[in-house]
């Protein structure tokens, strides 16, 4: 280690990766991600690629973005401005240089930035020359140049070479911000363990890229983020969507029920199927389905048979789901359906985020047809958010759905994960013998929170008929009788409201109690809107956060917590639906405060609001 | 389908009696879907199976209510989507012993897809799809099926569509199992409903079924003493293919060739005719095109029977065994290793 | 005539006919509306039937019932309490007797009261001598047996012959509201052209029922309902869903359009399709698509193509095609979308009415995905929804629901239907030589309006690509860019709030311009809340009535008419959805009022809760 | 489909270029798609359409992106339903030439339905059907087409999907012109596309194409030199069905079972084997079921070509004709008359 090189200390850092689609980026970030978040740190990530599998190499529309923050103190976005950019060519330096903070840090690899990447990128000017910098620290760096160097010895090709280029990124950040190559290593033994060239290769990479940093002066500072002070416990990363197909299992095992999930691939949902095929040996049984209205009535099958029946998929899915989402509110049988939304309408911006669903989701249906929401509020909240969606399905019998959205499902963070003991028990209705009166099941009987029983194929003596006409009280039989008819559609909406008794109250998560201002929000808006108004309180603001997880029913207080501020502020990623909700419900005049970009806020964007209607 | 025998112990003696739900039967007097309920419920203490192991899921047409008058587990669905609903019935319980019923909106217009998907995979359940063609619920709109030139409500001036031929369409989409019925030969309906319940797979039987309403008398020629006999064509395996007033008809193959023949007239002995096999697809490919209008001059007889027959492994069969198999590769899922992950760290 | 018979003058009288599904009442109680409204009077109809084809003999469940109101005033609805009621059989008179005023009058065919009858209709007495009619004025006659009769001496069999029963029903009821037998007979004459002896039986039992009654003396007064003082004009009468058909032929022929309608069968929807599958001289094509998503596709692809898109459906069907809906909206390309609503959720109540999809017209779709929905508020009244649908639709490039629902489809009203020269002339903005700049097309530069140019294939120089995908702004390239995006969506929001430049400010349908109470209606509440509302002012009320058409966007001035009232009352066949955006929108208390039975409002039930709140 | 061809007088001469898009092309480097976008902007001169009536509509998918780089008129839908966007655009201008671009899961999962209806109806149109067997997009799960066994991101323990055989569906449904190809042989590719493009009707061109990032070299032995000549089978009309390294090997028919036969080494001549004929549907049959897996031994090689081509009357004609024969029967609709009705009176 060069002697004169010193440790500056920093409570938090912001990196974002760039580069070409096949330059590795997420794979970098991910790793990175890991490793600090394995020393101890807390960190919040968000993946940004493009629509295209392989776009354009080295064009704008190519950029593959991975951003973090890692930290000391507790985090809760992936960062507004990115104190260090990774530019693996022109193109990734061009399309986020403006997310990098004045007198920012760019490391950029020369190699990307020769003519035909230039004129990829359609620069007319080499920025590295034309003082486009000037106001950054910039490092360059010939990665490909000093890879292909490193692996010279080496059996392989040029191109396989220049393929590993990320990681000498990777190891020159483990040696910036002094951190174990050993996670790493790890994960790549496990990758090539059956290819132990590519995997030589990769470590001989990723060691040159960190004594690169050693050797070299380059940088006269390394930065030392501490680990931070969470909650005490084992933490593990994780990402939403991750997260999400884990407390299915969860739930599924708490319930002891088998785990059924019917969907059809869609971008950002696809990887929750992904992850669940992997998991067979939790009695998961994945059944990927010609199309959405197969996937959702096989899950509606799947629950008539016993299991806790899954759907999953995205706004354009969810759209072809809803007919059969009215069936299973008729049925009054469990039924999760997780909708990991994206930007819309139609086919929209697919790989992007937004939370533009959630009228649909309290609203898109035929009929009156209630349907239970909740909404993840970050990438581990997943977990929770689809273990409680499962939970009310399954003692409620009812459809509930769960909204994530892009940024949940890619982001990751640090999750302290629970002891299985600590979940919460799971009870299915399941008819009893002592609920047979004269020998006949009445299968729209309900117990006092108006819940039905569960009777299921296989059980003697339960035989019973459902379907989608309106039925008669207590026996289920088809029924045109207009007064049956009226008692039904309220009962059902009773019995959706109900679940409001079966959740907690509203709390306030950040600030006081009562006061000037508070931001109301839901899902995925959670880190930005907490870290606004923590800045908010430190600079001696009255402002106070409440964030929602239960959207319909909406918690039993919630009217009673706006009522004890003056203002409330709704921020969105959407162009106003919870804020509408809230008006229609409370009568209240909420200030909107709406992002419609497909990216998430940044946390300056709330606080900029706060203060103008302070 | 084919289900395992459970229970037999004690096994029940059942009546078809005992497969009567409570429920009022809505049909029309005279439509054909009565038969079909009556030759259900008659084979059904055949097959062996307790009642709460039976289930009947379908989709919505006249037909559809049927799972309503059945006295054991059901579902109405909603329109076209039954066979998903049975897949993911199935996949969840392979043990049950499930009936598909359709009708030709329901399965072939706006549930054609998920048709086509069940067949390929071959999920163990029967399917009963009630070909009138026309819609009867929604008061007599064309079907896929209704032929060219057809005057209905929303044809007035006749069919423009060229129609599917159902069973053409199960073999195109790899069906392993299929036969064709009529609602008014209750023996031969109950004969084939038997055989569907014995394959292991999904069994697709179209039956003609008469709609008294909106389509009367569809399927006369194939019913009415006057016509029947030579305008059907029954296909018992092992047996050749012989029709006609007098059975003097048959059809044979002149390589590949079909050709109706009067074979005694032509000196010919019944190991001379085809041999009906339910096995040879290639065969089974030819008769299932004998599709012509019977009033055409010189057309074929319409086929009867079981076209088609194939061993197939059962979709949820695989689903099963596969999760059976990553536990014996991995071992039961352990669901505190999974919340932890494979890295992990200790805040202090 | 008998001599010593009077004639009673009435302003209104409300006649119901009931009996079985076979007994061919909707076709009488067609025939005697028809009659009446050809007489001059002005009419309402509700015809109400079950749910299966032929619903068994003589049960509760298989009722067909046919209800009308005709009067010399103007009539908003089939009326509330029925003055006579035709009971065929011992099922008709019990399923409807709560609806006859006490005191009012029942026409019994005393042969659908036999043993067997009784047992069908679950009666253990015979209601004819149990006491249950003390309260009536009851007149029997054994209608059955008298039809035979009168047709002993045909070739017809008893089967046949008792078929025309119904004509003695009708032939008596012109007997005692002094009609003339013409139209009816010239129905006939065109109904069994082809089959002579069936025309002679059924006009010949017309006449015997009609000289029934004037040889005896079961009635002792004969009611005359005077002309009504109609608007001048030439009338017809037309169902909801006739005039829906006929008002899109009309929209394409005053656009120049060829008219496509892509449907899927549906009930109550299909008789559009069935009505337009007949005016093929119209250039109407009318495609039955495979399923409901085909539908609404193939309608954007017509529209695509030059053509006028129509798809129309219910509830369940309008689900399945919010996914293409979404396109249409992305791709700024005309389209009517009609719903015929029915009792929901799921297959619900498909033969009943309500109106439980407006927050699925509103709401419904994944994404910001706004969409303008009109209601039409009477039979006569879809003509001109429909029509200004599709105007919209052209002239603002945009998709456009219309909700219509059960009651309106098959019931019907006099209608002083238009000229063709005063229909409203509708200009498809087709792009121009004009439009090209550079010889580049640009399918998404707008008009002041927003409203982009209609270029379809085969114009030369025009070529361009659409999708759903996000698309920069003026040039339709796909683009991912986050201010793009931003933009877009609120471009396409701001160009269907523009719409409400276009429509009529909101009126004051009946009563003062301000006050204490305003009833608030939308569709097919209309007749009733008029009545109400009228009866209340009548009564020295201060009431006013307003309905509204437009439904989203809302009439510029809505929040102004509704506060210069000092309380709202938001009548719904639903649980609540208008009311509910009037919340929203206008942080307004509206009182709801709803009715989820499947059948219209009373007048009655209207004035009590208006009485409730005032 | 095969449109007439407008416009004739001034007819312009067009080349590839012409169909060239502003559009960046936005496939992964490799990706079979580019081929197939290059043979079909190779052909389009030669079929004398003007380009503003060259319409390509498709779904959703990476080849879906197809119209994107076409400078005619184009439409990226929505997923699997291009053939309803297809139906209503002929319905609505019947003289317009449209292709429909679609993937495996685009038009075989998804849209399932959709094309077995325009099939069936014969809609004047060409469907590009590019087979990757693999969702590409949405990055790598199976599709209907997946072969068994395939280990994808939605099937890391193996597909237990039966898949299907595009064009045995396509017969199934009544299709009238079927025909396989792949994306690495421009020549015949653009020799398909032509004769796609004459058959009036729906036109089914299954193309191989290769995913090279997601399911790479999965037709690779139909493409490369060391296996292609023993494993494709060339089917050309009035041709006899050769094959192998050097056309030793053949197909014959014993009568209606195909054998696979070393022909001039047993003795026969070009005459004594199965000469294609692409208009026999019997023969189609068969050889559309030539879908073994290339690694089973005494497998028969995959057929390419036109398997089969039928006439049949195309339905928007059918529509557009009945439109016309109701105008001449009733007379051009009157809107005035339409208004009033039947009945009318007058109140004054
Ligand atoms: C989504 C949806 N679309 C349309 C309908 C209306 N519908 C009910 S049954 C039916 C078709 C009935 O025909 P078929 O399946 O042949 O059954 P059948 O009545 O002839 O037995 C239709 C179109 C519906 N219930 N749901
Ligand atoms: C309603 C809906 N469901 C799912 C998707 C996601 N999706 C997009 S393309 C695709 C499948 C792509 O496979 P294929 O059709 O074979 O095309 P390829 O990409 O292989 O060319 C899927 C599932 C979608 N866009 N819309
Ligand atoms: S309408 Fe036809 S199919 Fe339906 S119940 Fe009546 S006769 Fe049967
Ligand atoms: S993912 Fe596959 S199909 Fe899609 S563009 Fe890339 S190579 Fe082509
Ligand atoms: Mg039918
Ligand atoms: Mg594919």
């Amino acid at each position: 280690m060069s002697e004169n090189i010193t440790f500056e200390k920093k409570k938090h850092i912001t990196v974002l990766f760039a580069g070409d689609s096949g330059d590795g980026m997420q794979l970098t970030g991910t790793q990175f991600t890991n490793t600090n978040a394995l020393y101890g740190n807390d960190v919040s990530t968000f993946p940004n690629f493009p629509a295209e599998i392989r776009a354009p190499q080295g064009t704008l529309s190519g950029v593959s973005g991975f951003q973090l923050q890692f930290g000391s103190n507790e985090i809760y976005t992936p960062g507004d401005e990115v104190d260090l950019l990774v530019a693996m060519n022109a193109a990734g330096l061009l399309s986020n240089l403006h997310k990098v903070k004045k007198g920012g840090t760019i490391l950029v690899n020369t190699s990307g930035f020769d003519a035909k990447n230039l004129r990829l990128a359609k620069s007319e000017e080499n920025p590295l020359i034309s003082g486009l910098l000037n106001e950054y620290r910039v490092i360059e760096i010939d990665i490909t140049k000093l890879t292909k160097e490193a692996l010279k010895d080496t059996a392989l090709s040029t191109k396989e070479a220049e393929r590993s280029k990320n990681m000498f990124v990777l190891g020159f950040l483990y040696w910036l911000y002094n951190r174990k190559l050993d996670a790493t290593i790890q994960f790549l033994e496990e990758k090539f363990a059956h290819k132990p060239e590519l995997l030589e290769a990769n470590v001989k990479v990723l060691k040159a890229g960190y004594n690169y940093g050693d050797a070299t002066n380059v940088f006269t500072e390394r930065y030392e983020v501490e680990k931070a002070k969470l909650p005490k416990g084992e933490y593990r990363n994780i990402t939403g969507n991750a997260a999400t197909a884990i407390g299915m299992i969860a739930a599924a095992h708490q319930s002891g029920l088998d785990l059924f999930y019917g969907s059809y691939p869609i971008t950002p949902a696809s990887d929750i199927l992904h992850e669940l095929s992997k998991r067979k040996n939790f009695n998961v049984k994945t059944f990927q389905a010609e199309d959405e209205i197969a996937a959702v009535s096989s899950a509606i099958g799947a629950s008539f048979g016993g299991a806790l029946g899954v759907t999953g998929s995205s706004g354009p899915g969810i759209a072809l789901k809803m007919e059969a989402i009215g069936l299973a509110i008729m049925l009054e049988l469990p039924l999760v359906i997780v909708n990991v939304q994206r930007g819309g309408p139609s086919t929209g911006l697919p790989t992007k985020t937004e939370q533009a669903d959630l009228f649909q989701a309290v609203y898109g249906r035929n009929g009156e047809a209630p349907l239970a929401v909740i909404a993840a509020k970050t990438p581990a909240d997943c977990f929770n958010a689809v273990y409680e969606a499962a939970r009310i399905a399954i003692e409620h019998m009812t459809p509930v759905m769960i909204l994530s959205d892009g940024y949940l499902a890619n982001g990751s963070e640090p999750w302290r994960y629970p002891k299985v003991e600590h979940l919460r028990p799971i009870k299915p209705p399941f008819a009893q013998k002592s609920d047979l009166s004269d020998d006949v099941f009445l299968p729209y009987h309900r117990d006092k929170k108006l819940v039905r029983k569960w009777a299921v194929p296989g059980m003697k003596g339960f035989e019973h008929r459902v379907g989608g006409l309106e039925k008669e009280a207590e026996t289920g039989n088809v029924s045109y009788d207009p007064e049956n008819h009226e008692k039904m559609v309220k009962t059902r909406q009773a019995k959706v409201d109900n679940i409001a008794n079966d959740i907690p109250q509203q709390a306030i998560e950040t600030g006081k109690e009562s006061g000037k201002v508070l931001v109301l929000g839901w899902g995925s808006t959670f880190g930005a809107i907490k870290t606004a108004v923590m800045e908010c309180i430190e600079e001696g603001m009255d402002v106070s956060q409440a964030h929602l997880t239960y959207l319909n029913p909406l918690p039993r207080n919630l009217e009673d917590v706006l009522n004890r501020f003056e203002k409330v502020l709704i921020p969105e990623m959407n162009n106003g639906q919870l804020v509408h909700i809230i008006r229609d419900k409370f009568l209240l005049n909420a200030v909107p405060l709406n992002k419609i970009q497909g990216v998430p806020f940044a946390v300056n964007e709330i606080k900029e609001k706060i203060k103008e209607i302070y | 389908m084919s289900t395992p025998v459970t229970n037999t112990e004690n096994k029940i003696q059942y009546t078809a009696k005992d497969f009567t739900s409570d429920q009022e039967v809505k049909w029309c007097p005279g439509c054909g879907d009565y038969s079909i309920l009556k030759q259900v419920q008659t084979i059904l203490p055949q097959i062996g199976v307790p009642r709460e192991n039976i289930v009947f899921i379908s989709g919505i047409g006249c037909s559809s209510r049927f799972p309503y008058y059945m006295n054991t587990y059901g579902m109405h669905s909603i329109h076209g989507r039954a066979p998903a609903f049975v897949t993911g019935l199935r996949i969840a319980n392979p043990e049950l012993n499930v009936w598909l019923i359709t009708g030709d909106g329901d399965a072939l217009s706006i549930g054609g897809n998920h048709l086509i998907h069940i067949l390929r995979r071959n999920v163990n359940t029967n399917i009963l799809l009630f070909n009138n063609e026309i819609y009867g619920l929604t008061k007599g709109q064309y079907s896929p099926t209704s032929p060219e030139g057809l005057k209905t409500k929303s044809s007035p001036y006749g069919v423009v569509d060229h129609p599917f031929n159902p069973v053409r369409l199960a073999m195109g989409a790899e069906a392993t199992f299929i036969a064709r019925t009529v609602d008014r030969d209750p023996k031969f309906l109950r004969e084939i409903l038997l055989e569907a319940n014995n394959h292991k797979g999904s069994s697709f039987v179209e039956i003609y079924q008469n709609c008294i309403v909106f389509n009367d008398k569809a399927f006369e020629v194939y019913t009415d003493k006057t016509t029947k006999k030579k305008e059907v064509l029954m296909m018992k395996h092992g047996e050749p293919l012989i029709f006609g007033e007098d059975d003097e008809k048959a059809v044979v193959l002149d390589g590949y060739t079909p050709r109706i023949v009067e074979w005694e007239k032509e000196g010919l002995s019944k190991d001379d005719l085809w041999i009906h096999d339910m096995f040879d697809k290639y065969k089974a490919n030819i008769l299932i095109d004998f599709f012509d209008d019977p009033k055409t001059p010189h057309h074929f007889p319409r086929p009867f029977g079981i076209f088609y027959k194939k061993e197939r492994a059962v979709y949820e069969e695989m689903v099963n065994k596969q999760v059976e198999e990553v536990k014996k590769q991995f071992g039961e899922g352990d669901l505190q290793k999974l919340l932890k992950g494979e890295h992990t760290w200790t805040v202090e």
